[in-house]
């Protein structure tokens, strides 16, 4: 019998649940300004995630799926990477898309039913949210080996679910990321739950991480609720991948505290007891355990920074409530990049039922 | 929910009903199997397995990881080794890796192996829109399913229906696709006897019969149908309805004979109109009666574009307004 | 094997013609990327992208890990950021877990974004029976593509098609499937001008004009198609033949209006005949053609079952004669 | 940081190409008569292959897939296995089809293009081979259910070839076998090769045995061109399958010496020299130096062998060409336990065109 292959897989942390140091800080972290940011990032997150389950219960949205608890890993990653990269997102990773330049009133827009919502005014080669779970790994493989072809200096940075590492699809990016050596980040969001699936469920592995041992890349583990291993992590792997056009797989220890969605009833299986064990590692009250306690954070600075975030969201929300809809037409729209002939006929169709249907009177929406 | 399968009619959801099937089904049939994400102790997103671990336990009650291309594979297996597998796909938007096992062999191994093995699997899904739900849980492709050989394709219209064809699509010694118009799921309640009895899976149903036009539809859609011959009615025209349920196979028994009565014929899907299944039904009234026909045969369908999401999926769906129009060009055709 | 693009009409196979089409997209356009199983060195299992390796280097032609699924997204992603993947399946049998990112994102990152990202992609794969391959090589499915909005269908028939609508389908700004009868591939020659101009996505071909009845088929069913209406002149009946070869979107101005001239019409295709594409068209006149119509509309297809192993696969093949005989019942109606 | 998990890929050898051992033998492979028995198994199989091939140049077969180089590989596997259990097998197993008692005339039928030949005889549970690469992972963890569930100790034992493991289904088929603790045994048969794609291009985990790590469950690699260790450690794995309920991968190193089928033509793509450098590790070869050197093999029992089994593949052979076919209509008889209304009339319409063509004369075949 001979070893033929050994591996193992690493966790990393810098910051622990009360806002110590447990490791030498990145550069960045010693910055004030920079942990505000990502702290004020958090903070929005968390705000924007609360007006959204407020719109969705009073009918002004539609199923929502809430990123309580998980703000530092969308933060973290998506402050890592440079506007030329492109993100591919889950469905829970608001955060990340607001870092990102996506706006708080276009993600509403999506959730509220609106494809426009995906149409970002920001980051314009970022990706929609993606709902089937894993599929838009094989996307950021693809969006990776146009920046390998094209020698542009980007990275293709897809987050997903724990429940999306059992996906074939995940498995199959995975392992062409590494034959191909393409510049390409997952993250893999493990917020210990694929709606009542717990994560000892879902895979006999002993980590996420070590997924990655199968496709041949780089696998690790950071604390997901530590904002600045995050962004420590994520910056690492960029540059590797940018530089070295190497693949990295990155599992971010998090906790869902919410409910799967807005139509999830996550008492039915699990109990109160896990989860309030979880709010004692959530990451904005250890991040401002910091910088209390390593920068000065002052009540007036706190209180001034969720009023903003508030008054953002609120401008937000009013801004999604009073968008006019699309025109009922528009459904044929985009389906092709120009109506074939049997869309002209089926358009005019549609035309002539509002016509009908309409007399002078505005559509339902 | 009452566990005990000789109870008597009740007034039941959709949802409850497909509940009470499967409860049945296992409680007389040890070798029904459930399978899926969620199934168990969250009973599903839809509720529709609610209750069932508790009974049957959490062997016969299985949470599968989120694995679709499993989910379609393992019942091959688990059937060809003497089990009846019920597995459950969340949304249909999430069916597609499944196609694979379908088309290569849950379809075929009994003619691979000329009848030594076999697969007596149920795959289940909720389908269809008119709920507001998000992206890619709106779509109907129940033609996808209808045209791979081999297989059987049920669509139930109600609670009752439901339960029946639930049942005789588990005992069916071949591999059957159950597709449930979630929109259906909640929005009525119908008196189901839990006594076992199995609706046959080659028949379609004529809901209200009628001497003027015969509307042909399936799963949700029946309800803007209804609503069409009601509205119908008003103006005199009398409007059969019937519910193809069994999607594949047909009974064109009765379709052909509906309209060899009333010579005239909508179809009314919610799937987009090409390549649906408005297509082979009209296709074969073309064929076997066309002498019948007083009007062409109009298929009201979902446009040919991408589901739109909620805001705009009423512009999508087929309304009553454009069935009773399709239904008045039929009648003023000369 | 010539590379010079601009070279003039030669007799070539349609393995032939689809690699010059290749050759052309690529020399006209840096950004065509060819990718699949086995599409490198070995040019292909059925030779299609013989050299292109030698030419194009192998960052543009790219072996893939043996992982369909893929093969069907990352050319979603390939595309959505400005390049334009042609991916090769190598035989429809494996082309299933593509299913999934067609329905889910090719068919409609247009429409999600609003315009803002797109997938100008064409997938490939040969298809269908008569060449005697293994299990699971022969079936055809394009009715399954056909019903995805969003995306385009198209299958040649002849070498001098297959190099016209590839290069459409390679510049169309949408994803397009493009079937290739792999029956074809070598059975005959065609004279091939290598001026880069395309064949229009919507547009069907009258191979023959006729004027007692419309034989409607596509790809290699042709063959048997154009025998029939050979036997048919023998019995001095006059039959236009229409190569639909857009399956999606059907050219229907072209199909109406023969059927219109003609009275009668036959649809002949090698798929399953429930949900196959023959129910679209025949639904489609029908409809929009009933009045012109002095016979049912007939289809021949495979039968409803599973290909057969080749031993028994020409049992399942229309063939000429089957064509004939439902054509003399359309001429002896009534 | 701190390490969470920690793997190594052991590689397991008996018998070198040499035909000496390299370990400690087990039990069985000390006695003259299993090795023999064996030895005899892969010696039909190459015989096999060759009339395989033989018939398929002469337009008697349909394409063929070649177990040229890998006999020890199926040999070994099957040769482990209890009747009870079921191989789910690739299509290039005929080693291990052979020896589980699938028939040579039954295995020619089905390359033949006649159903029939998937109708075994022999173990009635076996799955047919299967065309689409990886499919079967699938239906293994399933039959692995349905053992566990009846509580019977059979195992379910899946091959695959080394392409086989970059597909989706082969990753969700060993995730959940290590997530229910499935007695399912993989083993891959690592030719080097998926058609033109070689080893090297299809993944960059250094071995394929660390998919496993993936799942969670015991990954190892053996020699595969040594029957006695294939057999050993499949041995194992059935054992902790049967009694464990615990499932493993084991890949088997090998080399496809023939073209990938009988209408490949390997020498596009690879190097004569490599091919031959192969040959020198075979495995047929190899057990029969170690017969020689250890056990007193003599020419004549090697001569008698080859003969012998040259008759049952002349015999095999010669019965499956005086098969006569199946009569056409069986195309419609098993596609549904009982025939559908719609196909009765379509039966009856091939029935009716049979009629028509055939005057007294004979269907073509
Ligand atoms: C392919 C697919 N299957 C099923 C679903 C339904 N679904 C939505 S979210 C979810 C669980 C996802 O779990 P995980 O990947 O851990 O992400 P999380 O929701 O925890 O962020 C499921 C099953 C889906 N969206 N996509
Ligand atoms: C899913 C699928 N894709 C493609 C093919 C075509 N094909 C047949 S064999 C083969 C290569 C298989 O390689 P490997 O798994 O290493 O097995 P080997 O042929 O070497 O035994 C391919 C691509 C197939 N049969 N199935
Ligand atoms: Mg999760
Ligand atoms: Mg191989």
């Amino acid at each position: 019998m001979s070893i033929v292959a050994k591996f193992q897989i690493e966790c990393f942390s810098c910051i622990d649940a009360d806002g110590h140091a447990v490791a030498e800080l990145p550069e960045f972290a010693l910055d004030r300004d920079v942990l505000i940011e990502l702290y004020r990032w958090m903070v929005l997150t968390r705000a924007f995630d609360e007006r959204a389950i407020t719109l969705q219960r009073t009918g002004r949205l539609g199923t929502y799926a809430s990123s309580l608890g998980q703000e530092a890993v969308g933060v973290g990653l998506a402050h890592a990477m440079l506007a030329e990269d492109v993100l591919l997102p889950s469905f829970r990773e608001h955060g990340a898309q607001l870092v990102r330049g996506v706006t708080a009133g276009e993600i509403l827009q999506f959730w509220g039913g609106d494809e426009r919502g995906s149409d970002f005014s920001g980051p314009r080669s970022d990706f929609p949210v993606s709902i089937p779970v894993a599929s838009q790994a094989a996307h950021a493989v693809g969006a990776a080996l146009a920046f390998k072809l094209s020698k542009a200096q980007r990275v293709a940075v897809a987050v997903l679910g724990d429940g999306a590492t059992s996906k074939g699809d995940f498995y199959e990016s995975l392992n062409i990321a590494g034959a191909w050596n393409l510049p390409v980040v997952f993250v893999v969001a493990n917020n210990q739950w694929a709606i009542s699936v717990p994560r000892a469920d879902q895979t006999a592995a002993a980590t996420l991480a070590q997924k990655a041992v199968a496709a041949g890349i780089t696998g690790l583990q950071v604390d997901g609720n530590d904002v600045v291993v995050v962004r420590k992590a994520v910056s690492d792997a960029l540059e590797q991948a940018r530089n070295g056009s190497r693949p990295c797989l990155i599992e971010a220890l998090t906790y869902r505290l919410s409910d799967h969605t807005t139509v999830d009833d996550a008492s039915r299986y699990r109990d109160d007891e896990e989860v309030s064990a979880h709010w004692q590692a959530e990451p904005i009250a250890r991040l401002r355990k910091h910088l209390i306690a390593v920068h000065g954070w002052t009540k007036e600075e706190e209180s001034d920074l969720v009023e903003l975030c508030a008054a953002e969201v609120d401008e937000s929300a009013d801004a999604y409530l009073a968008e006019s809809p699309q025109p009922p037409e528009t459904i044929f729209d985009y389906t092709y990049a120009s109506l074939p002939q049997s869309l002209v006929k089926q358009r005019g169709e549609l035309l002539a039922l509002l016509k009908d249907a309409d007399n002078g009177t505005e559509h339902e929406q | 929910m009452n566990s005990n399968p000789q109870s008597s009619g009740k007034e039941l959801t959709m949802v409850e009903a497909i509940n009470l099937a499967l409860r049945h089904a296992m409680t007389e049939d040890e070798t029904v199997i459930l399978l899926g994400e969620d199934v168990g102790i969250d009973g599903g997103v839809f509720r529709v397995t609610d209750g069932l671990i508790n009974d049957f336990g959490a062997e016969r009650v299985r949470d599968t990881p989120l694995s679709e291309a499993l989910i379609g594979g393992l019942p091959v297996g688990l059937s060809a080794m003497g089990f009846r597998p019920v597995a459950e796909i969340q949304f249909m938007g999430f069916i597609y890796p499944i196609i694979d096992q379908l088309v290569n062999h849950a379809s075929r191994l009994r003619t691979r192996t000329r009848g030594r093995l076999s697969c007596p699997l149920v795959i289940r899904a909720p389908f269809g829109g008119g709920i507001g739900a998000p992206e890619h849980h709106s779509e109907s492709m129940e033609a996808l399913f209808a045209h791979i050989p081999g297989i059987r394709v049920v669509i139930p219209s109600s609670p009752a229906k439901a339960y029946g064809l639930l049942l005789a699509s588990i005992r069916d010694p071949d591999p059957v696709v159950f597709l449930e118009p979630k929109r259906l799921y909640r929005s009525e309640r119908e008196s189901v006897f839990d006594n076992g009895d199995a609706l046959p899976l080659d028949q379609a149903f004529v809901l209200r019969s009628g001497a003027d036009v015969t509307l042909i539809s399936w799963g949700a859609m029946l309800t803007e149908t209804l609503a069409a011959a009601d509205l119908l009615a008003q103006e005199s025209v009398s409007a059969e309805v019937i519910d193809v349920a069994s999607v594949k196979f047909l009974d064109f028994e009765t379709i052909l004979g509906s309209v060899r009565k009333t010579g005239r014929c909508v179809i009314i899907h919610e799937a987009p109109l090409t390549g649906g299944l408005g297509g082979e039904i009209a296709a074969r009234i073309a064929d076997e009666g066309l002498m019948h026909l007083l009007a062409p045969i109009a298929r009201i369908a979902g446009w040919d574009v991408v589901m739109p999401l909620p805001r705009l999926e009423s512009h999508y769906l087929p309304s009553p307004n454009r069935i009773v129009a399709a239904v008045r060009r039929a009648m003023d055709y000369c």
